[in-house]
């Protein structure tokens, strides 16, 4: 047997004995033990460092709240680093180790600051450090970080998957204990669907480590009882090791589900941790009250805990928190402490009650020191003694643990998130829960009710309103048999007088009461700014046993309520969330969906080199054997176009299909050119824009009926242009008779492009496509031979004779190779979208790179297009706005390079030759840029102000980001046949 | 009193007792010849600026809570001038180098630590983007560096390089840029101000804005009437409450941001780093904390708190860049309500109404821009004219159509 | 609403099927209205704090557009109506 | 020369079959004709009531004046005539035979798995047998239906078919799941 554990008791199965590693020392425990329990059991009371003043800290509660006993576990890529020792599940091979500390836990360089701490006041480092400026940065800065800190992680990769899960039911319940089990009792038998949540391993709550009766059996019998009948309702979901951590609109709860932490090995095939989405029609929260510390001098020394968390890991782990235990109290649990204690064999080594005017009465054989008070504590590492005050007598008390009790505080938490501010009871000395509608009740504790037969009344009662407000009969709940329970009442005591060391208030980071008084002393007396300035509340437990306490010592400060000073804001997370558990499984190649084209598996066969355009992969380029850089393969693809042809994937462009009676009158006023007598079998480019008269995006029209139309997008912006028109047919023109299908999936897309282009695809297509037959931007349904439907539209955006043929999904890859071998002979090479690029580039078509969101049409060179006589379309009115039509704005224009040993670059900027880099001296900047093959140079499209009135003009292309200046020659966009002779060939 | 080393050991030896308030906590006079409204980030400095800088002390700060209650306590602390448009990046830049001599200047370690911005493109798009991007801050004078995916290797080993749906192919680097703490700035602006003479009036709701002939006479407020000669908004997302009383209808969506930091690590991220295959940005305060953020939540809020499917999202983008993040617990989120413009770009400008001068329309990126725009600010109101670096941030610049979009969206502002 | 929108046509849905554009209140000027009339349509909002009016799009759903009505500070929904609907046009 | 085209299935080589007939299963289909019939305005109750009275066909409702009609008998272009036929100038009918895929999960665990990527409550009691509608799976959009109490259909854009059912494995990782493409 350890030290510190009891020989018999408690609900952890001594059979089972588990081994563990704390700081590399092997360790045992048993089942049903956490790593804090088991600690104490092996006299490991010193578990940390504090985060300021590196002083040793123990073990604190036995719970969640837990400030002091923060530890990494695990080891390699599975260490989890600040893990609350106290609600950690011990399990066999856990591998803990200290934090915050260095060389060793019991040897800290850092308590140097402790001995310094009068210097390290409450925001001290916002008056120091300023002199002089570079040594911020480079030696305060890093000492502060180093310092600083809890946890380390080098952020390995998590070899642990992760999931997330929708939930439903009528009623959620938060915390398995009297009150939670009691509403889930009721709300089960009359039929509700019900999800029960317990953020501890084991169900049960405050019944685990109760000692008063139930029905004359221990309460946890109780508990078991209750879980065994929940099991067997249909519509109950348990969740166990699940903390609910927010509270979020329309009662949707956010919970993590610890699915795999409590376990060496690691099945591979579940996640480690998953979240839960609940929404729940109602919610009642029984998280109980969380007991409050006493602030006394030396109050942080390793042995002082909470005096329930004193009782829990005496009844329900069977460890004794010290061999002679001092209890300080102001109220009733005090001496239930004791009795909890007495009744295991522990000695008390005396009762400190704050109150003079106390009745309760302690076990027999303990000495109660009424109206007195802890003053400062002996020990280093761990207490040996306190020092008692009464009325001015100071007497040392020799002791090895201390268990303190300072009152209760219902966990109101989830409650307050959706703004609600939490209201003071007088008759309470608590902040409880304001109310915040149906949707969510407190209930037993947390309600302020403390006493074990009211929570078990009132989770029955708050559950039974539930199920009547849900039209359903109420199923009966007899509450067994209460046995002698408390009522903790208590008298506040916000901080113990004559302190003669710092009494902590909060104690992960260090904020002692003479801390909260320099604050006010500065200014600083809001709640918030004590907090922000003192941090107080800021640590990883956000204040969860000190912030009450915060604010009553503020209160008294300013001599007004607790109710005046008020709370700091409740926010999520109730206890911290892992990033894992909060992203699940969209990581890595999985965050967002891939999406492939129906030509990819054509496309690979032909070795292209793919890219990813937003969530598409599109084939880039087809490198042939012997060619070492992709603009060799690049350069080959674009001369083979231009001289015989090529084949290219366009599928990815978005298509829609708008069918109607007034469809050519929605898209007349949804594109900024003119569409309303576009003929039946014929195809225009389309421009739309914004409303603000900016280029939204660019595509094409084809009217395939009288009332039937196809547009194209462009991939980046296929689906904002969806919407874009379903919110002007919907929400602006609903009067409109048109509807619109995305179509885009449906058909596989290629564009023929080269003066071979229709020799080609008259290889494979039945119609006649001569020039008479088929001429520039035709656009129909054709039969390919073998007897397919598909649809032809002859458009170009290379500025060769092309065509873009469209068939069903599925045969994408059967009539894509059909047309390679029917090109063959004539020398159709595949090409991709980098030499698509550059045959656009120089034809002086513009793509996002250039219509940035910026760009008005005339910007672009296509403020012909507008149709001003139209009247009305989106973006007509603001496009004339002065700012918009402004001579001196940035037009497009070619560029083309004057040394041909530089490199133009897009992203590049224009300036005046010789004139001085600056933002006025600015003109402008480089859109686009590519090698061109067909004139043997680079040229680049760019936006230079007043730029088609500067054509000739030699201009610097100013990359100064990548150290090249280069000079180049301002031309017309259309570096290639402007007078679109190839593409009407 | 001044701030020091020596002052700190002086006090100590005192028990820390001889510390005397920061601000004083002053009554409302009856009249002012400046009434700002709204003691955040940016009212104080405005405050701090006039009297500094030109000479005008008769001033008060009218908060409804307490200084610094709005966004400048509620932020990512990130401080940077990586700016494209030519509306902007003067601007910002001016703001940058205010920061760096700001400590000095007002006694007050605000923290600012310059640890370098670097912000990660996936694809060629995106790098050319930011080569624009880049190259408009050094026609500025601005540094900036563009880092390749090798050097990107060595200097952020834990990005996801290798198995990132989009790939890292580079980065824009800005030295100068970081973070600094954000109350502090709030604080570090008051104190000054206060040492100026400023009268920091918390507690003080503007309730109603009185004019007598169209000309603003002052504001009541629940603490009363107070006059004024000039009145000057900076109310951030409050600003559309505010502009009404006076029967402004300003170009302002407000909506809610969250950010989001976890428990405190040692030292393990070294910059500020932001993800361009989403919105995702990060960095390590002092303490320990990772703060990071992403998008806005996209609706109208005035609720100061967001929503899980949100943080969610923010989540997997955060792994999905550092795959090591995976296993840190995130402490706390928390909302602020940003006074969305239609451009994305601020506002300080007079207003159509005399004596009403407006500061407003900081979207998610006020933070930085802090000393800039007080100063700024303080400039218009003082001397009745646009500071050079702010000219283009006009209100009239939405109907005469000179937008700065830097992100290039629109007017719809959840887009910016 | 902020978790959970009722769509009229589909049901209860997680915010994250629905995106959203903004106010709903601005009604597009007749093409001859005012230059004033044109920017407040475009740039200026009322931006209240309380009950407002906007459109959201069910884009994962049924793609309707929809005009949510609630409070934007307690972030109560009081209706959601199809946006065609409330302009009184065809479906 | 005239060409036979071999249409091929977007998950032919992607699809990551987990063999065996387990306890629950994911089918993909092959050769499901699937059309989106879409109501002309101000048609919508004619349309419903013409799909709805007819039977023969199965339309799952996408949203006001839209369904997807699946048919196993059919080849598409015989779908859509029929449907045109039937529906005449109530309805403008799209093939959409390749845009689409369409899966059957079935099996005990089918509403567990995917409640993993699904906010809708899919209690038998909240979303019936006979019940569609499209919604969000994670990241994707798709039409879930109801066919059975342990069965449902879910159609999803071609292109996303891939991520569909490398979502629905993940989705499934604690459960037993094996994947295939139907035998019909």
């Amino acid at each position: 047997m350890t030290a510190y554990r009891l020989a018999s008791g408690g609900l952890i199965d001594r059979s089972n004995t588990i081994g563990f590693t704390f700081d590399g020392a092997n360790l045992s425990g048993h089942a049903g033990d956490t790593l804090a329990s088991a600690l104490l059991a092996n006299d490991r009371l010193l578990v940390g460092r504090s985060f300021k003043y590196h002083r040793p800290r123990g073990i604190v509660t036995a719970g969640s709240a837990e400030p002091n006993a923060l530890v990494t576990i695990g080891t390699g890529a599975r260490r989890d680093p600040n893990t609350k020792a106290t609600v950690a599940e011990l399990y066999d091979g856990l591998a803990a180790t200290s934090q915050n500390r260095w060389p060793s836990l019991a040897f800290d360089i850092g308590a140097v600051n402790d001995r310094l701490s009068r210097f390290l006041s409450a925001g001290f480092y916002y008056k120091t450090f300023m002199w002089p400026a570079a040594f911020w940065e480079k030696v305060y800065e890093p000492l502060i970080r180093r310092a600083a800190g809890l946890g380390r992680t080098d952020l390995p990769r998590d070899p642990d998957g992760y999931e997330k899960s929708w939930a439903h039911c009528d009623l959620l319940v938060v915390g398995s204990g009297p009150a939670g089990l009691a509403a889930a009792l009721v709300a089960a038998r009359s039929g509700l669907r019900v999800i029960l949540v317990e953020q501890d391993f084991a169900l049960g709550g405050a019944l685990l480590s109760e000692t008063t009766k139930l029905d004359g059996e221990a309460p946890y019998i109780f508990s078991r009882h209750a879980i065994d009948e929940l099991h067997g309702h249909p519509g109950v979901t348990l969740l166990p090791r699940t903390t609910v951590f927010g509270w979020y609109d329309d009662n949707v709860f956010g919970a993590v589900e610890r699915v795999q932490k409590h376990s060496a090995t690691i099945d591979a095939a579940r996640p480690v941790e998953r979240l839960w989405r609940i929404v729940a029609k109602h919610a009642i929260l029984a998280t109980g009250a969380e007991e409050r510390p006493l602030v006394f001098g030396g109050n942080d020394r390793p042995g002082v805990m909470m005096a329930s968390a004193a009782s829990t890991y005496a009844n329900r782990f069977g460890v004794a928190a010290g061999r002679s235990v001092a209890i300080f109290t102001n109220g009733s649990s005090g001496y239930r402490t004791a009795a909890d204690l007495s009744a295991r064999g522990v000695e008390i080594a005396a009762l400190i009650d704050s109150r003079t005017d106390a009745s309760d009465r302690a076990p027999d054989g303990v000495r109660v020191v009424r109206g007195g008070g802890i003053v400062d504590t002996k020990g280093r590492q761990r207490v040996r003694a306190v020092i008692a005050d009464r009325g001015g007598f100071e007497e040392m008390i020799a002791c090895d643990a201390v268990a303190m009790s300072g009152g209760w505080s219902p966990v109101i938490h989830l409650a307050c998130q959706r703004g609600g501010r939490p209201v003071w009871s007088q008759a309470l000395q608590a902040f409880l829960a304001p109310e915040v509608g149906d949707g969510l009740v407190m209930a037993g504790a947390a309600a302020g009710h403390y006493r074990l037969s009211e929570c078990l009344d009132d989770g029955a009662r708050k559950a039974s309103a539930i199920v009547e407000a849900l039209g359903r009969p109420v199923a009966g709940f007899e509450r067994p048999v209460v046995g002698e329970e408390v009522d903790p009442s208590f008298t506040a005591l916000w901080h113990v007088p004559g302190a003669r060391s710092k009494a902590f208030v909060d104690f992960q980071n260090d904020v002692h009461g003479k801390d909260l008084g320099l604050a006010l002393r500065e200014g600083f007396g809001h709640v918030e700014h004590a907090k922000r300035y003192t941090t107080s509340g800021m640590a990883t437990d956000q204040g969860k046993l000190g912030n009450v306490n915060a604010i009553g010592i503020l209160a008294a400060m300013r001599g007004v309520s607790p109710a005046e000073v008020g709370t700091t804001t409740f926010r999520p997370f109730y206890t911290p969330v892992s990033f894992g558990a909060l992203a699940g499984s969209s990581r890595d190649e999985h965050a967002m969906p891939v999406r492939r084209s129906p030509l990819h598996g054509w496309a690979a066969r032909h070795g292209a080199v793919f890219i990813d355009a937003g969530l598409w992969y599109r084939s880039s380029w087809f490198p042939k054997a012997g060619e070492k850089t992709w603009r060799e393969s690049v350069d080959r693809e674009v001369r083979t176009v231009r001289e015989h042809a090529g084949l290219c994937d366009v599928s990815t462009l978005g298509k829609i299909e708008v069918f109607g009676p007034d469809a050519a009158e929605f898209l007349n006023r949804l594109y900024c050119n003119p569409v309303l007598k576009l003929p039946v079998g014929k195809a225009r480019y389309g421009l739309m824009l914004r409303e603000d008269g900016m280029v939204y995006d660019d595509g094409t029209v084809s009217r395939l009926g009288e009332t039937h139309f196809l547009v194209t997008t462009t991939t980046a912006m296929a689906a904002g242009v969806l919407s874009h028109m379903e919110f002007a047919a919907q929400a602006l023109w609903p009067e409109l008779r048109v509807r619109f299908l995305s179509v885009s999936d449906q058909w596989a897309q290629m564009s023929i492009a080269g003066p071979k282009a229709r020799t080609i695809l008259q290889a494979v297509v039945e119609d006649d496509l001569s020039n008479a037959a088929f001429p520039f931007l035709a656009a129909r349904e054709v039969r390919l031979k073998g007897s397919l439907k598909a649809r032809l539209f002859r458009i170009s955006f290379s500025g060769e004779l092309a065509y873009e043929l469209a068939v069903p999904a599925g045969y994408g890859e059967a009539v894509a190779d059909a047309l390679m071998r029917a090109g063959e002979p004539q020398g159709l090479c595949a090409y991709g979208v980098e030499a698509l690029n550059v045959l656009r580039i120089e034809k002086g078509h513009v793509t996002h790179a250039e219509l940035d969101g910026r760009v008005t049409p005339d910007d672009a060179g296509l403020g012909r297009m507008m149709g001003t006589s139209k009247p009305d379309f989106i973006g007509k009115r603001l496009s004339t706005r002065f700012g918009l039509t402004a001579a001196d704005r940035a037009q497009l224009v070619g560029l083309k390079a004057l040394e041909a040993d530089k490199d133009m670059r897009a992203g590049a900027h224009l300036l005046k030759d010789g004139a001085k880099p600056s933002t006025v001296n600015d003109q402008g900047w480089v859109s686009s840029v590519c090698f061109s093959p067909t004139l043997g140079t680079h040229i680049a499209l760019a936006f230079l102000k007043s730029g088609r009135e500067r054509y000739g003009e030699k201009i610097i292309v100013w990359d100064r980001l990548r150290g090249v200046e280069t000079v180049a020659e301002v031309c017309d966009p259309v570096f290639v046949d402007p007078e679109n002779r190839r593409l009407m060939a | 009193m001044r701030y020091s080393a020596l002052s700190i050991f002086k006090q100590a030896l005192a028990g820390n007792l001889g510390w005397k308030p920061a601000w004083r906590e002053p009554q409302p006079k009856p009249h002012y010849d400046v009434i700002i409204v709204g003691g955040g980030g940016h009212g104080l400095a405005t405050a701090y600026y006039l009297a500094r800088e030109f000479g005008i002390r008769n001033v008060a700060v009218v908060e409804k809570g307490y200084l610094g209650s709005g966004n400048v306590g509620r932020n990512t602390t990130i401080v940077r001038s990586n700016y494209m448009l030519p509306g902007n990046e003067p601007f910002y830049e001016f703001s940058l180098k205010l920061w760096e001599g700001l400590e000095r200047e007002l006694n007050y370690n605000v923290m600012l630590s310059q640890r370098g911005i670097i912000s990660l493109y996936h694809n060629d798009g995106q790098r050319d983007h930011y080569v624009r991007r880049g190259n408009a801050m050094m026609m500025e004078g601005v540094a900036a560096e563009q880092l390749d995916r090798e050097t990107l290797k060595k200097m952020l080993p834990f990005l996801n390089f290798d198995h990132a749906r989009f790939p890292i192919i580079g980065g824009l680097l800005q030295r100068r840029a970081g973070t600094a703490r954000h109350d502090a700035v709030a604080w570090g602006f008051a104190r000054g101000a206060d040492r100026l003479g400023v009268d920091l009036i918390q507690n003080c709701e503007v309730t109603g804005i009185r004019r007598e002939d169209g000309i603003v006479t002052g504001v009541e407020t629940t603490k009363g009437f107070i006059g004024c000669n000039r009145l000057a908004l900076a109310a951030a997302g409050n600003t559309s409450r505010v502009g009404e009383m006076a029967g402004l209808k300003l170009p302002i969506e407000s909506h809610v941001l969250q950010a989001f930091v976890t428990e405190g690590l040692k030292p393990c991220i070294d910059h500020v780093i932001t993800y361009g295959a989403g919105h995702f940005y990060i960095s390590q305060s002092d303490k320990g904390g990772l703060v990071f953020g992403a998008e806005i939540d996209g609706y109208s809020s005035y609720a100061q708190r967001g929503n899980l499917a949100t943080a969610e999202h923010v989540m997997e983008e955060g792994v999905t860049m550092i795959p090591g993040l995976s296993r840190v617990r995130v402490l706390r989120a928390w909302g602020g309500v940003m006074d969305m413009s239609m451009d994305g770009s601020p506002i300080i400008d007079r207003t159509p109404i005399d004596n009403l001068y407006l500061n407003c329309g900081w979207c998610y990126g006020g933070f930085k821009a802090t000393p800039a725009s007080g100063f700024c600010f303080a400039h218009l109101i003082a001397k009745g004219e646009s500071h050079h670096v702010a000219r283009a941030l006009r209100l009239d610049r939405f109907e005469r159509g000179f937008p700065i979009d830097e992100a290039g969206a629109g007017t719809q502002p959840n887009l910016h | 609403m902020a978790s959970l929108i009722s769509c009229p046509h589909c049901g209860v849905r997680p915010k994250e099927e629905f995106s959203i554009r903004g106010d709903a209140t601005p009604v597009r000027p007749a093409p001859m209205a005012s230059d004033e009339a044109w920017n407040d349509y475009v740039h200026v909002r009322a931006n209240p704090r309380g009950r407002i009016r906007e459109h959201w799009q069910h884009v994962a759903g049924c793609r309707r557009w929809l005009v949510v009505e609630r409070d934007n500070f307690t972030h109560e929904v009081f209706s959601v109506t199809d946006a065609a609907a409330a302009r009184g046009g065809a479906r | 020369m005239a060409y036979d085209y071999q249409a091929v299935h977007v998950l032919d080589g992607t699809i990551g079959a987990v063999p065996g007939q387990r306890a629950n299963h994911l089918a993909v289909h092959r050769a499901t004709a699937i059309a989106v019939v879409l109501a002309a305005p101000g048609h919508g109750a004619e349309a419903a009531g013409i799909l709805v009275a007819d039977g023969a066909f199965e339309a799952r409702f996408c949203g006001p004046g839209e369904w997807l009609v699946l048919s196993e008998v059919h080849a598409p272009e015989t779908l859509v005539a029929e449907l045109a036929i039937r529906l005449g100038a109530f309805a403008f009918v799209v093939d959409q035979s390749h845009g689409r895929v369409a899966l059957t999960l079935s099996g005990p665990d089918a509403a567990r798995i995917l409640a993993n990527g699904i906010a809708v409550d899919l209690h038998p009691e909240a979303f019936a047998v006979g019940r569609a509608a499209t919604m969000l799976c994670n990241h994707l959009s798709v039409n879930l239906a109801r066919t059975g109490i342990d069965r449902f259909d879910l159609v999803v854009m071609r292109s996303f078919a891939e991520a569909l059912v490398a979502d629905l494995k993940v989705m499934a990782r604690s459960h037993d799941l094996s994947v295939d493409f139907a035998t019909r």
